[in-house]
Parts: structure tokens; sequence; C-alpha cells
């Protein structure tokens, strides 16, 4: 039995072991099951690496459930998949690293942030659950099997939304305004994978990818499913349960929230390129992309701009950075059917907005972080209340500034060489988009200025003399952040070169995707 | 919830072990007939459910225990995934068990017969498994519900009150 | 070279931009050393210049939250306070965008095939 | 026209999920919407699955020669269920922690978080 051939599973499988056996761990000690939970997801972070290297070296890896073997795509005598698989390619690893950095940093965060004693065993048992759902969106070869992760995704965020939930009654507001948009989401998506199943027999995504004919039926299909998962990616105007559910929730949580969306967002580029590919017209379906990714933009940094309470104004801006990705990915889209603009602007506009996803993680997971950090001292998420923070938390202060200047898009950091390759690639494709992202950009550094002034410049104020820097466990997963953001700024090319371009390649060209399952027919 | 009738409370003691029996009986029987894990856990989690009804939820607390439950739900779920696990030889969740011989691992005979109950290698482990989750988990929410709708009655009686 | 990044129409590389900002950082603070000799520290030049007026104490100059960008947000008054009306926490709202957008989506998808 | 019924009665259920959702205001109601979408899916899976004069997938009782519905989406409407009772719990016992926390379960109250 060799165990590198089953690292697609075991990425998921530990974790969800580990999230089965924390109650039980939890009867014992408390404390453990913290230390516990990170361990696993220090493990799984090991195996993605592992798995992402043998990946981007030798190509695509499938993995079977319950066949003979896990290469045994097709039984016997039969031409298309019936089993469940795992089929992961350049740009499904790609989310994975993200997915497996951000929890585990989540959880070593979780480890002095979470102080409440009683439910810790559910809140790691439900986090775990939650990163094997994200996991399992990026991974998964089947449309039902999506559908399975996305609701295990739902029911784990809104679970953990809701932690705080017995003392105050917003988080249990925002959960359930989240709970009923995510279940109309899933459901819809549910729908219109029974659409799939209905025209061509079969849940496979490669499969239908090779028969798919772009009929009446895939139109409907195609809206839904384009929709819904823009609602859950946080897209502008569907993106009102965002700030509610990132405010409220623990601010680990509130980063891994970041992933799980994009993770919807991934979802959506897999429909419309590895589904659909230039069967579908893509220059309106590029479009509505691109309208998604503008309107995202501008209108959650404007209204970011006006908030009061710290995490919702991050909350706006993940929606706002979101457009971004829309905006890049967008313009791929469009230009998909014309090869010449590809080769000229598309796939580095492509390329802008996947690394995007990545830098964006990194920043905002950071500038979350630093939030809760300011709530953990301070008791208090309204920046009115707050000042002068600056002088007694120090590494705070340090990592805010670099996640600030990371997302108004400052050289020499990572979100300067993502946004660099978008405004280039989309002024080629269409001025005027490219310079709506730049105010934009401008805009973001404009809200971080009063976000900086008013917590951490100014007098020392006499309610926060207690206030000391947070614990250690917690300034390391910020350092992590740090370190990895300034990292990608400094040699974007070597992310970029080795990570994002094949991610981009693999979204363009379909036929590899269903190849690898369908084994060249 | 308060405690009802003793008509009420006698029918229970009479047929709340049945329908826990029942339950299991779908369990087991997963493989053969239509049923499964989920649906005899359900099953089995109606009785709990009826005896918190009838005794009310105070008494009721005295025999159904929470922690208990808890414990029971993933014991569980961890049966279920290292059954799965245990199928790594060859693959995630691959049958070792079926047609081996061993447990549950006599070969399916076609055509119409009632049936043998010593087939399909993991799959009624699995359903014991998730059988003992979701009675488990249901009997959990039934219990908290009861909890909370306590506490929500309480809190208009008080509102009522003033 | 190493942190070269090709955009399409040209290149970035930060660990130039890095150097190049500590070059003129040097320059700049080689400059800033060139200058007036007479300044000391804790005496009468320290002291802020407010046109005169007497400064404030420590705690009443902290600008809250809410004042910044106050002129940005009067003068964007027409656009902001619709877009703050949308935002109603509603539920049934937040329902309801989705199936708007499905509706347009799929009106759009199906007429532009 | 007899056999498109179950997709009109699956339209029929959606659509008034759909209303509930849009329109009412009471957040057990809101449950009760998600219900009946989730039902009308399950249906629509269901329906899907259909095959005239064919039985049961189940191996030991099929007469040979008799043809058998393909098990899939039987399979995948039991899962959508276990899924939709574990929603509909977890949506009930929030509009419980918001009655203890707001005092009301209306839609109109229940917005703290807003702008």
């Amino acid at each position: 039995m060799n165990l590198l051939n089953h690292t697609p599973i075991l990425i998921l499988a530990l974790p969800l072991l580990a999230a089965f056996l924390i109650p039980i761990i939890g009867k014992i000690n408390k404390k453990a099951t913290g230390i516990f939970a990170t361990l696993v997801l220090g493990l799984s972070l090991i195996l993605t690496i592992i798995l992402a290297v043998k990946i981007l070296s030798v190509g695509p890896q499938i993995y079977v459930f319950g066949a003979k073997s896990p290469l045994l795509t097709l039984p016997s005598s039969l031409k298309f998949p019936i089993r469940i698989m795992f089929q992961v390619d350049a740009m499904g690893i790609f989310m994975g690293l993200i997915t497996a950095l951000v929890s585990f940093l989540g959880a070593i965060y979780s480890l002095a942030f979470i102080d409440k004693k009683d439910g810790l065993d559910s809140y790691y048992s439900l986090l775990l659950l939650l990163t094997v759902s994200m996991f399992g969106m990026e991974f998964t070869g089947d449309l039902f099997n999506f559908f399975v992760f996305l609701e295990i995704a739902s029911m784990a965020s809104v679970s953990l939304i809701c932690y705080r939930g017995t003392d105050l009654g917003e988080p249990v507001e925002a959960g359930f305004k989240y709970m009923v948009v995510s279940s109309i989401a899933a459901l819809m998506v549910l729908f219109a994978i029974g659409i799939f199943y209905g025209e061509y027999d079969v849940l496979n995504i490669a499969a239908i990818a090779s028969v798919i004919k772009y009929s009446q039926l895939d139109k409907i299909a195609l809206g839904i499913l384009v929709s819904v998962l823009a609602m859950k990616a946080g897209a502008v105007p569907m993106h009102m349960w965002t700030p509610d559910a990132y405010s409220e929730a623990p601010a680990p949580i509130t980063m891994i929230l970041v992933a799980a969306s994009q993770a919807s967002l991934y979802a959506i580029f897999r429909v419309v390129f590895s589904l659909y590919n230039i069967t579908l017209n893509t220059l309106a379906v590029g479009w509505i992309i691109i309208i998604f990714g503008l309107l995202s933009m501008f209108i959650g940094v404007t209204m970011a701009i006006i908030q009061k309470d710290i995490k919702r104004l991050m909350a706006y801006h993940a929606i706002s950075q979101t457009g971004y990705m829309l905006l890049g990915v967008g313009v791929g889209l469009a230009v998909l059917a014309n090869p010449t603009a590809l080769q000229r602007y598309g796939i580095t506009a492509m390329e802008g907005g996947i690394f995007h996803i990545m830098n964006h993680a990194m920043y905002k997971g950071l500038l979350f972080l630093t939030a809760g950090a300011l709530f953990f001292r301070t008791g208090t998420r309204d920046l009115n209340k707050m000042g002068g923070l600056a002088h007694y938390m120090k590494y705070t202060t340090i990592f805010f500034i670099i996640g600030a200047a990371a997302i108004a898009g400052l050289p020499p950091f990572n979100g300067f060489a993502s946004k660099l390759l978008i405004y280039e690639s989309v002024y080629k494709f269409n001025p005027l988009l490219s310079i709506i992202a730049m105010v934009v950009s401008i805009l973001t550094l404009a809200s971080f200025v009063k976000v900086f002034h008013s917590a951490f410049l100014g007098p020392k104020l006499p309610q926060f003399i207690e206030v000391k820097e947070v614990p250690r466990s917690m300034v390391f997963a910020m350092a992590v952040l740090s370190f990895i953001i300034i990292f990608f700024g400094l040699f974007p090319d070597l992310i970029v070169k080795n990570l994002v371009h094949p991610a981009v390649m693999s979204l363009i060209e379909q036929f590899k995707y269903t190849s690898t399952v369908l084994g060249g027919m | 919830m308060k405690e009802m009738s003793r008509i009420v409370k006698i029918v229970t003691n009479f047929i709340y072990g049945f329908i826990i029996i029942f339950g299991f009986y779908i369990i087991a029987h997963g493989h053969l007939t239509p049923g499964g894990g989920f649906q005899g856990g359900a099953v089995v989690a109606s009785a709990f459910a009826m005896l918190l009804i009838s005794y009310g939820q105070l008494k009721a607390k005295k025999f159904l225990n929470i922690n208990i439950f808890s414990l029971l739900e993933s014991c569980g779920l961890t049966m279920f995934i290292v059954v799965a696990f245990l199928g790594l030889g060859t693959t995630f969740f691959y049958n070792f068990l079926a047609n081996s011989g061993s447990w549950f691992g006599n070969m399916v005979i076609p055509g119409i017969n009632p049936g043998d109950m010593n087939t399909a290698g993991v799959l009624p482990l699995m359903n014991i498994a998730v059988g003992l989750e979701v009675f488990a988990g249901l009997g959990i929410i039934v219990l908290l519900m009861a909890d909370g709708a306590e506490y929500t009655k309480k809190k208009e009686n008080a509102e009522n009150d003033r | 070279m190493l942190g070269l990044l090709e955009t399409g129409s040209g290149f970035w590389s930060a660990v130039v931009w890095v150097i190049l900002v500590l070059v003129i950082g040097s320059l700049v603070y080689y400059i800033r050393n060139k200058g007036e000799k007479s300044y000391k520290k804790n005496t009468e030049q320290d002291k802020p210049f407010i046109s005169g007026n007497p400064e404030l104490s420590k705690e009443g100059s902290h600008i809250s939250a809410s004042h910044i960008y106050w002129g940005f947000t009067e003068a964007l008054k027409g656009y902001y306070n619709p877009l703050v009306k949308i935002h109603t926490g509603d539920i049934n709202d937040y329902s309801g965008w989705i199936v708007i957008i499905t509706v347009v989506i799929l009106i759009i998808v199906g007429v532009r095939g | 026209m007899i056999g498109n019924f179950p997709y009109i009665t699956v339209i029929i259920y959606i659509g008034c999920g759909i209303y509930i959702l849009m329109f009412q205001k009471n957040l057990i109601k809101l449950a009760i919407g998600i219900n009946l979408i989730e039902n009308g899916i399950n249906l629509f899976l269901i329906t899907l699955g259909f095959k005239k004069g064919a039985v049961a997938p189940i191996y030991t009782q099929a007469p040979s020669g008799q043809s058998m519905v393909l098990p899939t989406p039987q399979a995948l409407t039991l899962t959508s269920i276990v899924i939709g009772i574990a929603t509909t719990a977890l949506i009930l016992s929030m509009a419980m922690m918001i009655y203890k926390h707001y005092g009301s379960i209306e839609v109109n109250e229940v917005r703290r978080l807003r702008g």
C-alpha cells in the first residue's frame, strides 16, 4: 500500500477523523482539543504541499472512491464514470493550498483567541469540518458531491458564526441570515445538478463537459449556477450577508470564511471554464461576470468608507477585492473564444485574477486577525471608541500596516503585483474598466488610512491603559501571514510562473480536464 | 413541557421499547430492505422524542443524558470514518469485506429469495455507525430544543406577568 | 532575473524597487542631514503651532472615526443615501435580490445565447 | 401531458417557497419556505429517476428480465433529505436563539445588523 497514492483523500480524511474524535478528546481534556486540531491541520498542510509538488510536476491527479484502484475511473464495459471521484488539477490544488494554510493559521490563532471554555470541542470540530468541506469543494470531480460539501460548508460556518450566540443576539442574527441565503443557494445548485442529470445521465463534471451541448436547459442551469455561486462568493448586489456574517464571526473564523467564499468563486470558474468552456457565448457570460466584478469593487469600497465597525469595514473590503478577481477572470472569459486576444491579454488578466485570490486570502486574513487582536484586548469593534493603540500593541500595528499596504496595492507588497497584472491586461480589453479598478484601489487606501488613524494613531487614551500585546500564538499566526505577503510581494514571478500559470491553463484547456477522467475519448 | 396524563405515560412505557427495536431492525437490515442507518436512527430518535413529550422535559432528563448521547454520536461518526479508513489498502471507502467469506462476506444469491443478512461487506457496519450517529444526534437536537422551548416559555410568562 | 514579473506590456520587479527606495532614501537622509543645525529637541521649537491658538488636550485632539471623511460623504450624499437605504438588513430583501439577479441573468443568457 | 404533472408540481412547490422567502415576515415561516423548495427539488430528482414499468433496484427480489430503475436519483434524494433535516434543525434552533435575545421572530425587528 503506497500512501502517496492516497494523498488527495488523506488531506480530507485526516481532519474529518480528527473532527469526529475531538468530542471524545474534549471529554478528557478541553485544552488538548485545540492542540490536536492544530496538529492535524498542520499534517494536512504538509500533505497538500506534497500533492501540489506532485501535481505541478506530473499532472492532474485522480482519486476514485471504493474502486479496485484509485485510478480506475471507468468501470469495465461502461463509457462514463459512475463512481464518486476526486479530480485535483493545478487550479484545485492552488485553492487547496490557500485553504490548508488559512485553516492551519486560523487554528493556531484560535488557541489563544477563543477563551470561552464550554463548547471548545465543538468549536474545533466545526472548524475542522469547515476545512474539510472547503477541500472537498475544491477537489471534487462530481457535481453532487460538490453540493454535499457546499451544504456542509454552510452549516459548519453558520454554527461557527453563531459561536458567541449564547450571550449575544447579533451573531445568531447574522448566522440566520447566512443560513437562509446559503440554503437557497445550495438548493438551487441541486436543482441545476438535477437538470444536468436529467439531460445527460451523469454527474461527473468531466463527463458532462465532454457531452455538453448548451441547449435551453443548459442555459437555465448556467444562469442559476452563476448567480447563486456569485452570491456565495459575495458579489454585489447579493452581498448583504457578507458584512453581517464576517463581522459577527470570531476573527479566525472570519479568515476561514473568506477562503470559503473563495471556494464558491472557484466553483463559478470551474462551472464556466471546465464545464461549459467555449460552448457558451463567452462574450455575454464574460460581461455578466465583469459587471458583477465592477459593481462589487465600487459599491463594496464606497460602503466600506462610511463604516464605523472595524470588521464590518473589512468585510466590505472583502467584497470589493472579490470584484478584482471577478473582473480579471471575467475578461479572460470574455476573450476565451478569441485565441489572439486570449494570448495577448486574456491569460494575463486571468493570472492577475487568480493570483489575487491567493493574495486576498493572505492579506485579508491578516487584517481580520489584527482586527481580532484589537477586539481581544479592547473588547470593542467600534472605531469611534478606539485610539492610540499603537502605543500598546507594537507588533499588531506593524502587521496592520503590512496588511493595509498590501490590500491598497502599494508596492512592494503582493497586492500590487496582482493588481498590476489586472490593470495592464484589462486596459487592453477596455480602458474604462482599468481606470475604475485604479480608483477603487485609491479609495481602499483612503479607508484604511481612516482605520489606521482612528485605531492606532493619536494620544494614549485613559481607558486603554491596561492594554498590552496579544499572546504569542496570535502574534505567530499574524507573523506568518505577513512574511508570506512580503515574500509574494518581492518575488511574485515565482508564484505566477509555478502556481498561477498552470492553474490558469488548467482552466482554459478544457480538453485536459476531461481527458484525465475519460482517457482521451 | 409538562408531564402528560397517566394514559399517555403507560402507553409510552409499553410502546417505546418496540419502537427502538423496530428502529434497530431497520438499521440492521439496511443492506437488504429499504431503509438503513439514517431511517432507523430517526425511528429510534422518535422513541426518545415520545418519552420526552409524555414525561415532560424535566423528568425525561433523568433517563436521557445529553453527555451519553454526544459520546455515542462521536463514536458512531468515528466508527464510520474508521471503516472507510480500513479500506485504504486499496482505496478509501473500499468494500474490503464483500465476498471475502468473513464477516458479512457471503456471496449474494441472484433471483427471488428472502435475502441473506451475512452479505454486503462493510455496508452493514456503516449502517450501524450511521444509525448510532443519527439517533444520538437527533436525540441531542430534540433534548436541546426542548430546553430552548422551556426557556422561551418562561420568558413569555414573565412578560405576561409584568 | 529573480523577481521579474512580466505583465504583457512591461515588467515589474519589486527587488529593483526596493533597491531604488533604499538608494533614494539614503540620498534624502544625506540631504536632510545638511539642513538647519540650530534645531534642538525638548525646547520651544518642539511645540505644535496652531496659528497662535492654545493647544488642545491630548485626549481632546483625537479625531474619532466617524468624523474622518466627513466632507467626502457629505458631498456624495446623493450617492450614499439610496445606497445605505438598500442595505436594509431584512432577510426578505436578501432572498429577493438573489431571485431578481437570477432572473436577470437567465434573461440575458436566454436572449444573447 | 399527465407525465408532466410532477414537473408542474415541482414548479408550484419552488414558487411557493420563493414567495414565502421573499414576502413572509416570520422566521419560522422562512424555515417552512426553505423546506418547501427542498421538497420541490426532491420531487424533481425522484421524477427524473422514474421509469415506466421498472421495479425497485433490490437485487434479490427482481424477477429475471425485469428492468430496474437506476438508484442514483434516489440516493441523491436521500442525501438531500438528510441534509435538509440538519438545515431545518439548525434554522429552527437559531430562530429560538433569536427569540431568546430579541424577544421577537419578526423579520422587521431582527435587523440590528444593517448599513
